[in-house]
Formats: C-alpha cells, sequence, structure tokens
C-alpha cells in the first residue's frame, strides 16, 4: 500500500520531536500562565497526535479516504465536546434571558 | 491466486486497502469510546477547577513523564518492526515486536506501582478515601476519572501484549512477505492509537497546575 | 440474464451447500449469517412483544390490579430495553443488510466475513446476559437508566443489563464497520455510487451512525455500572455529580440510535415502492443525499430529550432548531417517494401495502416530532404518551412495516419460495388497522397530560387506554400470521424463480435461492440503479 | 378535574391559553400535511393501479419540485420554531411580587411550604389571579413537577434549585402528577392543586399559626451559632450577610459568584468550596446536620436579611 518506504532515518528524527515535545510540555506546565497552562499542554499533544498518525501510522502516503475518516472521528468527538460543553457553558456564565422579543 | 487472498476480495491490493480502512474505523469507534470519558473530565473539570489541581498535583510527575517517554520508544520500536516487515527480514521484525512488548510491559509496571503508591496514600476512590485537603468529595471525583482513564488504558496496553504475542508467533512461522505484512500493519495502528491516548492522558491528568 | 427455473432441490445454492449444525454455527456465509440473525431477532421480537402485552393488559383498568407496581416498571422497562437493543437497531441492517449487501453490489460477500460471524456471537452473547437479567429479576429503570436512579437507587440487575447492552453494542459496531468497507471497497465492476441501490446508499449512512454513536454508549453504561458498584459520585449529586451528565452522554448515542432503526427502513421503502410501481425512483439523488444528512444532522440534536431536564435555555434554542431542520430531509424522502407512485403501475402485492403503510404512518410520526422539538409544547408534552405515541408511530408504524415489507419483498430470494399472497395482504391490512387502533389514543391521552410509565392513573383516561389495549390486540394477531405462513411455505410455498417481481436489482439478477458465492461470474453493471424502461415488460 | 371522558385538557392559566392556540397551529399544519400525503398515496394507488393493458410512463425528476417541497417545509418549522421558542422564553421568568412557594421532591410525594410556613403534602392551594413562583429541588432521584391544566413541567434535580411559575385563572382543582421515572412509586407520587379565590385563600392561609420560614431560619441561625460568627461584629473573621441577596460575590480565588439560593446552600454544605474575598477557609460543613427544609428556612431568613431583593425580574404580563 505505501509503496515508499519510510526509512528508519525518519523514524529516528520523528522519535526525536516527539522526546523533545514531552521535554516542553512537562517544562512549560511548571510556568504560571494561568489559563493559558491547559491550552498550551493540548496544542502540544495534538501535535505529537498528529505527528504520530503521518508518520508511525503511514498517515501521509495512505488514500484519502483514509484522511476523511480519521478527520470524521475527530470531527464527531467535536461534536460532542462542543454542544454538551455550550450547554455547560450557559448555564454558569450567561445570564438567564429575561425578555427575547417585546 | 496465492491464498493469503481471501475468497471474498478480486486481489491483495484491494484486501489490503480493504483491512486498512476497517482498522481506521475501528480506530474512530476508540476515539469516541475514550471521548466519553475526557468529556465527564472537561466538565467535572471546569466545574471544581482547584479541586482538580490540587489532585493533579499530587500525581508523581516523574513516573509519568518516564512512562511517557516509555511509550513513545515502544512506538519507535513498533514503526521499526513494520519497517522490517516491508523489508521481509523475520529476524528483524521479532526483534522489534519483542521489544515493543518489553516496553509496552515497562510501562505497565510502572503503572501499576503509580496504582499501589494511590493504595497506600489511601487514595482510591470511593469508602476509603483519605484527603486532608479542602473539599474531599470534589477531589475524589478527580481520581475517579484518573482510575477510570488510565485504568481503560491500561486494558487497551494488556490487549495491545495479547496481539503482539500473536504477531510474533505469526512471524515466527513465517507468515509475512514484503508483499502480504498487513497484520504487522494493523499491529501498529493499534499499538500508535493506544500511544496518543496517553499523549493526550497526561499532560490532562498530571500536568493540570504545576506551578502553584 | 434471468436462466430458467432449476428444481431448487437438485441445484447446489447456500441453504443445501453443506448440513450439520456446525456449517451453519461456524458459517462465514453473509446469507447465513443473515438468517441465524433472522430467527434469533424473531425470538427477541416475540419476548419484548409479550411484555408489551401485559403491559397493556395492566393499564386496562387505572388501579394497577393485575400486577404489583415493581413488577409493572420491570415489564416497560424490559420491553424497551429488549425492544430496542435486541429488535430495533440489529432488525433489517443484520438480517436484510446482511443478506443483500453483498449481492446488492455484486460481491461474494462483505469484506470481513469472520467479524460479521463474531458479530452475531456477541449479539447472542448481549442477549442472553440480558435474558439471564430478565430471569433473575429483571430490571426496573426503564431503558434510559437516568441516574441517580439506575445508579444509587434502584434495587435491581442494572449491572448485568447494562453487560448485556454493552456487549450487543459492539455487535451493531462490527456490523457498520463491515458495511461501510464493503461499499467503499467491493462495488462490483460498473457500480459507480449513483447506480448503487438506494438500499445501499440508507445502509451506509445507517453503518456510519453505528460506528460513531455505539462506543459512547458503551463507555456510559460503564459509567454507570462503575457508579452502581463502587459509588463514586461521577453522577451522585450529594457528592458534587452531575445527573444531566448522564443524559448528555446516553443522548449523544440513543437519538442517533432511533436514526439506525429507521434508516433501513427508509432504504427497503425506496426498493419496495420502486419495484411494485415499475418507476425510477423520483430524485434519486436527493434521497440518497437525503440519508446522509439524517445520518449527520441526526448527531446534532440530542438535547430535545432534555428540554425540562435541566438544560440552559440557550442550549434548548439551539437544540429546538436543529430538531427542525433534521426533519426536512425526512420531508424530502416522504415528497419523493409519493412522487415515484405518479403514473406508476402500482400492484396491490403485500410488500408494497406495507410501504404505503410505512408511508402514510412514518409522515404523522414524522409530524408529531415537530409538536416535539417546539420547546413550549415539549415543556407539557415532554414524559407524556404524545412521545410514546410519536416514537411508536416512527418505530411500530414505520420501522417495523418496512421490515415486514423487506422479508415477504426478498423472501422469494431468501428461501427460493413465495409466501401466500391472500394471506400476506390481510396480515398487513390487520396490522395496519391494529397499529393505529393502539396508538393514535395515546396521542389524546399525552395532550391531556397523562404520564408515561404510569402504574395506576387518573379514571378519566380510561376510555382512551381500553381502546389501546384493544388495538394491541389486534395488532399482535397481526405479527403472528407472517410468522405462520412464512414458516409454511418454506414447505407448500410455490417455487419462486430467480425474480418473482422482474425488479431491477443486481440480487435479483442471479438464482434464489443464491448460490454460495452469490454469482456465477461476477456481474457487470451498465445502466443506471432503478432502469425500468419500456423495454422492460411488468408482468413476466 | 372533574370526573369523567374528555378530549381535550381543561385551561386553567394564562400560560395554557397561548400554548394551546399554538397546539392547534401545529395541529392545523401538521394534519394538513399527513392528509395531503395519505391522499396522495390512495389517489395514485387506486389510479396507476396495475393493470395489463398500461405499462407505467417513466416521469423525469424535477429540481424545481425538489426545491419547493425543500423551502417551504423548512419555512414551516422556522415559523414553528420563532413561535415555540418566544412562548417558552416569555414563561421562563418568574414576574416580581409572586407567591414564593417552596417544593422539595422525595421518593413518591412532594413536600410543599408556603411562605407562611404551612407545610402540604401532595396538595398545593394557589390563589386564582395572581403568579405563582415555585421553587423546587429533589431530595433524592430525579422528578418532574408536573400540572397538565397550566401546559407546566420541570425536573426537579437532587443538588440545584430550579424556579417555574403560573397564573391559575380559573378556581378548581387540578391533576399534580410527577412526571419524571422515580422508581416503584412513581405513578402514587400524585397530588391536587387547589385554586381558590384570593378571599379564600387567605382564610385558608391565615388560620395557620406556625412560624414563618423567615422565623424558622432565625431560630435555627441560632440554634446552630452561625450567629455566634456572622453577626457579632467579628468582621475579621465571618463575612455578614445582609443585602447580600442577589448581588456578585468576590471570592478568595478571584472568580466572582452570584449569591443565589444554589449559593447559600453550596456555602452550607461545602463551605471551603467558594469562600468569600479576604476570609479564611474556616467555616466548618453542616452536611448531615440540616434537612432540606432546615436549608430552605435559612435560605428564607438570609433572603429577608437583603430588602431590595434583587433577582432579575420584569413586570407581570
Amino acid at each position: 500500500m505505501s509503496e515508499t518506504v519510510i526509512q528508519p532515518r525518519t523514524y529516528l528524527s520523528i522519535w526525536g520531536v516527539l522526546l523533545a515535545l514531552l521535554a516542553v510540555t512537562v517544562g512549560v506546565a511548571y510556568v504560571h500562565l494561568a489559563w493559558l497552562n491547559p491550552v498550551v499542554a493540548l496544542s502540544i499533544a495534538v501535535i505529537k497526535a498528529v505527528i504520530i498518525m503521518l508518520y508511525f501510522m503511514h498517515l501521509r502516503n495512505s488514500p484519502r479516504l483514509v484522511w476523511v475518516f480519521v478527520g470524521a472521528g475527530f470531527a464527531w468527538l467535536g461534536i460532542m465536546f462542543v454542544l454538551s460543553l455550550g450547554d455547560y457553558l450557559a448555564r454558569q456564565y450567561l445570564p438567564k434571558p429575561t425578555m427575547w422579543l417585546p | 491466486m496465492d491464498l493469503t487472498v481471501a475468497h471474498q476480495f478480486d486481489d491483495a491490493e484491494q484486501q489490503q486497502e480493504a483491512s486498512t480502512l476497517g482498522m481506521w474505523i475501528f480506530l474512530a469507534t476508540e476515539i469516541l469510546f475514550f471521548g466519553g470519558m475526557f468529556l465527564g473530565y472537561t466538565v467535572y473539570r471546569a466545574m471544581y477547577p482547584h479541586e482538580f489541581a490540587a489532585a493533579s498535583s499530587h500525581l508523581d510527575v516523574v513516573l509519568g513523564t518516564v512512562n511517557t517517554a516509555v511509550l513513545l520508544c515502544s512506538s519507535l520500536t513498533m514503526a521499526l518492526g513494520v519497517y522490517s516487515a516491508q523489508l521481509g527480514s523475520r529476524r528483524m521484525l521479532a526483534l522489534c515486536l519483542g521489544l515493543t512488548m518489553l516496553l509496552g510491559a515497562v510501562f505497565l509496571g510502572i503503572k501499576f506501582y503509580e496504582y499501589y503508591q494511590k493504595y497506600e496514600e489511601g487514595l482510591i476512590p470511593g469508602s476509603g478515601f483519605t484527603w486532608a485537603g479542602a473539599n474531599p468529595n470534589q477531589t475524589s471525583l478527580f481520581f475517579v476519572f484518573y482510575f477510570i482513564m488510565t485504568g481503560m488504558h491500561a486494558l487497551h496496553m494488556i490487549i495491545g501484549l495479547g496481539l503482539m504475542t500473536v504477531l510474533v508467533l505469526l512471524t515466527r512461522r513465517g507468515r509475512f512477505t514484503p508483499s502480504y505484512y498487513t497484520p504487522v500493519e494493523l499491529g501498529g495502528l493499534y499499538w500508535h492509537f493506544v500511544d496518543i491516548v496517553w499523549v493526550f492522558l497526561f499532560p490532562l491528568l498530571y500536568l493540570i497546575d504545576r506551578s502553584s | 440474464m434471468s436462466t430458467m427455473p432449476v428444481a431448487i432441490y437438485t441445484r447446489e445454492h447456500y441453504l443445501n451447500a453443506s448440513y450439520g449444525w456446525k456449517s451453519w454455527l461456524l458459517t462465514r456465509d453473509h446469507k447465513r449469517i443473515g438468517l441465524l440473525y433472522l430467527m434469533s431477532i424473531t425470538f427477541f421480537f416475540f419476548l419484548g412483544g409479550a411484555f408489551a402485552t401485559m403491559v397493556r393488559l395492566e393499564l386496562m383498568t387505572p388501579k394497577g390490579d393485575l400486577f404489583e407496581a415493581e413488577t409493572y416498571n420491570k415489564l416497560f422497562s424490559m420491553h424497551g430495553i429488549v425492544m430496542v437493543f435486541l429488535f430495533l437497531i440489529p432488525s433489517i441492517p443484520a438480517v436484510l443488510g446482511n443478506f443483500l449487501v453483498p449481492m446488492m453490489i455484486g460481491a461474494r460477500d462483505l469484506a470481513f466475513p469472520r467479524l460479521n460471524l463474531l458479530s452475531w456471537y456477541l449479539y447472542m452473547i448481549g442477549g442472553v446476559f440480558t435474558l439471564w437479567a430478565i430471569v433473575a429479576g429483571g430490571v426496573d429503570t426503564g431503558w434510559t437508566f437516568y441516574t441517580p436512579y439506575s445508579s444509587l437507587f434502584s434495587n435491581t440487575h442494572v449491572v448485568l443489563t447494562v453487560l448485556g447492552i454493552f456487549v450487543v453494542g459492539f455487535s451493531s459496531i462490527l456490523t457498520g464497520l463491515n458495511f461501510i468497507v464493503t461499499i467503499h471497497t467491493m462495488r462490483a465492476p460498473g457500480m459507480t455510487w449513483f447506480r448503487m441501490p438506494l438500499f445501499l446508499w440508507s445502509h451506509y449512512a445507517t453503518a456510519i451512525i453505528m460506528v460513531l454513536a455505539t462506543p459512547v454508549l458503551a463507555i456510559t453504561l460503564v459509567l454507570v455500572g462503575v457508579e452502581r458498584i463502587w459509588r463514586v459520585g461521577i453522577f451522585d449529586p450529594a457528592i458534587g455529580g452531575d445527573p444531566i451528565l448522564f443524559q448528555h452522554l446516553f443522548w449523544f448515542y440513543s437519538h442517533p440510535a432511533v436514526y439506525i432503526m429507521i434508516l433501513p427502513g427508509m432504504g427497503v421503502v425506496s426498493e419496495l415502492i420502486t419495484t411494485h410501481a415499475r418507476k425510477r425512483i423520483f430524485g434519486y439523488s436527493f434521497v440518497a443525499f437525503a440519508s446522509l444528512a439524517i445520518a449527520f444532522i441526526g448527531f446534532l440534536v440530542w438535547g430535545h430529550h432534555m428540554f425540562v431536564a435541566g438544560e440552559s435555555q440557550y442550549a434548548s434554542l439551539m437544540f429546538s432548531v436543529l430538531s427542525f431542520l433534521v426533519a426536512i430531509p425526512s420531508a424530502i424522502k416522504v415528497f419523493n417517494w409519493t412522487a415515484t407512485l405518479y403514473k406508476g403501475s402500482v400492484s396491490y402485492d403485500a410488500p408494497m401495502l406495507y410501504a404505503m403503510g410505512f408511508i402514510g404512518l412514518f409522515t404523522i410520526g414524522g409530524l408529531t416530532g415537530l409538536f416535539l422539538a417546539t420547546i413550549a409544547i415539549d415543556v407539557h408534552l415532554h414524559d407524556t404518551y404524545f412521545v410514546v405515541a410519536h416514537f411508536h408511530y416512527i418505530m411500530v408504524g414505520g420501522m417495523v412495516m418496512a421490515y415486514l415489507g423487506g422479508i415477504h419483498n426478498w423472501w422469494p430470494k431468501i428461501s427460493g419460495r413465495m409466501y401466500p399472497e391472500g394471506w400476506a395482504r390481510l396480515a398487513a391490512g390487520i396490522v395496519f388497522i391494529g397499529f393505529n387502533l393502539t396508538f393514535f389514543p395515546q396521542f389524546v391521552l399525552g395532550y391531556l397530560g397523562m404520564p408515561r410509565r404510569y402504574y395506576a392513573y387518573a379514571d378519566e383516561f380510561q376510555v382512551l387506554n381500553v381502546m389501546s389495549t384493544a388495538g394491541a390486540s389486534i395488532l399482535a394477531v397481526g405479527y403472528l400470521l407472517p410468522m405462520i405462513y412464512l414458516i409454511w411455505s418454506l414447505k407448500y410455498g410455490p417455487e419462486a424463480g430467480p425474480n418473482p417481481w422482474n425488479a431491477t436489482g443486481l440480487e435479483w439478477q442471479t438464482l434464489s435461492p443464491p448460490p454460495p458465492d452469490n454469482f456465477e461470474e461476477t456481474p457487470i453493471v451498465t445502466e443506471p440503479a432503478y432502469n425500468y424502461g419500456p423495454d422492460r415488460r411488468t408482468s413476466i | 378535574m372533574e370526573e369523567g371522558f374528555r378530549l381535550i385538557p381543561e385551561q386553567a392559566s394564562a400560560f395554557a391559553a397561548r400554548y394551546d392556540m399554538l397546539y392547534w397551529f401545529l395541529t392545523g399544519v401538521c394534519g394538513l400535511f399527513a392528509l395531503l400525503i395519505v391522499v396522495l398515496i390512495i389517489v395514485f394507488a387506486v389510479r396507476y393501479r396495475r393493470r395489463p393493458d398500461r405499462e407505467p410512463e417513466q416521469t423525469n425528476d424535477s429540481m424545481g419540485l425538489e426545491i419547493f417541497w425543500s423551502v417551504i417545509p423548512a419555512i414551516l418549522v422556522m415559523v414553528m420554531f420563532v413561535w415555540g421558542a418566544d412562548l417558552y422564553l416569555d414563561e421562563t421568568i418568574p414576574p416580581a411580587g409572586a407567591e414564593d412557594i417552596y417544593v422539595v421532591g422525595k421518593q413518591w410525594m412532594w413536600k410543599i411550604q408556603h411562605p407562611n410556613g404551612r407545610r402540604e403534602i401532595n396538595e398545593l392551594h394557589v390563589p386564582v389571579g395572581r403568579a405563582v413562583k415555585i421553587t423546587h429541588t429533589s431530595q433524592d432521584v430525579i422528578h418532574s413537577f408536573y400540572i397538565p391544566a397550566f401546559r407546566i413541567k420541570q425536573d426537579s434535580v437532587p443538588g440545584q434549585y430550579r424556579t417555574m411559575w403560573f397564573e391559575p385563572t380559573r378556581p378548581g382543582q387540578y391533576h399534580l402528577f410527577c412526571a419524571e421515572y422515580c422508581g416503584t412509586g412513581h405513578s402514587r407520587m400524585i397530588g391536587r392543586v387547589v385554586v381558590m379565590e384570593d378571599m379564600e385563600y387567605q382564610t385558608w392561609l391565615g388560620g395557620y399559626t406556625a412560624e414563618t420560614p423567615v422565623e424558622a431560619g432565625r431560630k435555627l441561625f441560632v440554634d446552630l451559632d452561625c450567629a455566634s460568627c456572622h453577626e457579632s461584629g467579628q468582621r475579621q473573621r465571618c463575612p455578614t450577610l445582609g443585602g447580600l441577596y442577589g448581588t456578585k460575590v468576590q471570592l478568595a480565588d478571584g472568580r466572582t459568584a452570584l449569591f443565589d439560593e444554589t449559593y447559600i446552600r453550596e456555602s452550607i454544605l461545602d463551605p471551603k468550596a467558594k469562600v468569600a474575598a479576604g476570609f479564611q477557609p474556616v467555616m466548618p460543613t453542616f452536611r448531615g446536620q440540616v434537612t432540606e427544609e432546615q436549608i430552605l428556612a435559612l435560605i428564607a431568613y438570609i433572603k429577608s436579611l437583603s430588602p431590595n431583593v434583587a433577582v432579575p425580574e420584569r413586570s407581570a404580563q
């Protein structure tokens, strides 16, 4: 399927990047950034996940159809998070509507 | 038509494409399976941020980091395993799979040691939960999700080790050739997925707020 | 291409290819697995039907005088659980889907036959766990398992039932996975996406929902099990948990699940209408994309189950708008089916009667859904018999009618024998009348304010409840008839040729019952889906 | 709830009248569409039934028709949405000055408490013509406070206070149901709502001598020695509670919280959860020492310390 066989050299460099990102994410956790902490931690995690998927899981040279299904998995996860947390957000922070149409 | 192509497929290329697509769809179901737990975690972290931060900084960050590194190494050896399968060198493939299993076992060892530590400190949620700080109930919620998520992840790791054992046996029997190594590829996809789950679990559970 | 109908017993086909229980229990032939599913699903359908009959008998009188309150609560819970998880979700995809998807695309089998057999075994294991829970004492939480009642206060076999449903969920995931991969990679040469029968489009959409929604149910049930065994406060408000979170997770699966139940029915009806009206479907691409639209929007609307449950007003507004949008694709389908009948040659065979009954009843079911999507109306009607009537109109009036229509339509292909037409039309009529008499009074009961799951109710509701129970007994007769004459037809039914309806699907171009590998040689597809042109005579 | 068979529920509240207008609009529109489909199917099935001498004519698709029956239903459903949402949002906020009644749902009974302290089980006496605000919660599982004649229902969720309101317009007796399945006695958890003339209601209410919740709250406030901290001038140990109800309170960790029933209840049961700014988390928890009714009484007393109850409200319709 993946005619272009990925060389061990690439795997090793990807491995190095992942370990570096691990060190970064642990280091950043000790810096007080208040609400920015989880954002940074999660974006680093997303970068690591994308790298693993592209190179280790050969997504780079897989047919586009596989990309669609990977995208669908994360998109549906997004739907569940956005609509559920939207409800929790609306309950805590938005004031109760008093008047909508006069 | 060699025997490795099942009767319902026309050729090996169609079989390979179908198997890979099937595996990725299965991984999509796993994404949503873990997603349910992540949603619960996110909701309660938003509700009780301080209790979650206090409980999180109670976890041993060194062991967590080491465990993440161990899993990243096991992903490397798994990828090299698939590479050697593509080359067709059976000895290298068996070696890589063995290394991957070893690293997986190390990960589980560290994990269960951490569980034992929690047991010692009386942090198992339920009746035996003791917590000196404020609001023990909300804090125990963090440990509930800690145990459920890492427990489910460990279960998937154990299943992964089972898959690897099967792959090693098949390799020894010379089942894989450079033109037919799909099971190794699928085993690799599964293993990397379990690694990705841990990549998200580690910061969310261990690194909530280490700065204070 | 239609070969002469060679006598069934002489020719080798998938039924007499091999004998013995091993050839059935270890089969990898999608047709045999479809029959295994048919038998187990019929058992669970009549088990659920028995619970329904007992519930209706109890509700004949306002006072609770036939069963104890606990027993009644267990009866309606078991009716819900067995019907939803063990009949409605698997029935059309597992029986007709398994049998027909490979044949309709011209393949020899599904992509992963072993996974398909595993799917049936998981279904049976889950069914056995649920049966064990029933025999051991049943569960009284309703099929929705709302916490904190199901996790803390109910003292019935919740964990056992939850385990059973957890296992059955994986059977549904495997079926969905199999269909998606098969439709994507194993279509016969010439069978492009837009030459596929609409049966496959609706099963493709159903498979997407099965694969993407069921895992969330699995994890939700695991959390309920953990909460019930260790009481750690995931959903327990006393120690910080939130019961609304359970409802979000549960309905994220359970609303798409109702589309898993109805979409296959729509696929069957698209086939029945075109075959028995000898007409090309009206607006093929619209009906096809409507299936996908239902599958996608179906994931965005679950909040309409929680309008009064504690959701914020803003979330309710959003879910209400989205719930109205999901009604549009269904409306498009109904209009297209009706337009297909125009200028056709409409036969009154049993499958067509079921299909026309489906369109009428599904329309009423869908339109009453608009009532429940309107927030102000739902405040009064939520958790009353209006909701019960709404989803029975879609499940029983829609899905079961389509299931029976599909079974009758493809019975000649499955068994090689024709069913008795007279009896079949009578049964269809009885089912239609019994159904309407059972569930239409419940709309009025709901508007009057009779709550759901009530063991004893106020006196003024009695007349309508007696009508409903009368209808239920007629409906029961209507469902028993097909089982009798279909089994009778296996031995005495006249031999049906390869294409009794002279239909256009690929499954009708091979012999019936089909050979183990479906086709002598892989068919080449050249014409569009429903090519009922003038060259195709109506009567053979 | 006059006995005897009926097809239309009684209309006994202002909301019920507006509700029924929308209900019959929906019935009309949906009934029309259902009739259209059923009639078309029957006409086509009979007109184009299969006859040996007639072949089916293949009609070709028409994009115009498809657009037509996508856009028209879309517009119709949006009208339904707007009307329904407007009616719903108008009814979510209780008007100012409504009669304040506390309801606690418990496995298989409704415990109701009037402002002057009168308690009832499964019975709710209300005056006609005046808005009544129900503040309700549940002690164990999820129940649902449902009065069909007023067309209102809301789930009583354990662990949080929820408010709903109605304005009875017709004296009489109406059903009170529990609409969310809550166990064995779910169908026994019913009652009566008695709507009385104002005079009758006052005499029924007046004849009651027991202490009002505010007095009961005051007594509890002293008995549980909350007063020793919150009242006697020791400003630096704990905050005084006068004039706080309905305002935003600054918390120790920088967040702000609305000082409402839920905040009071949480501070009584989990004091360290939301500590006020400038104070130490020294307050002990009272979980297990106070019942739901006692918490309600304490809340009534604390609310009475804030004369201008500034809950976001609007004038009664």
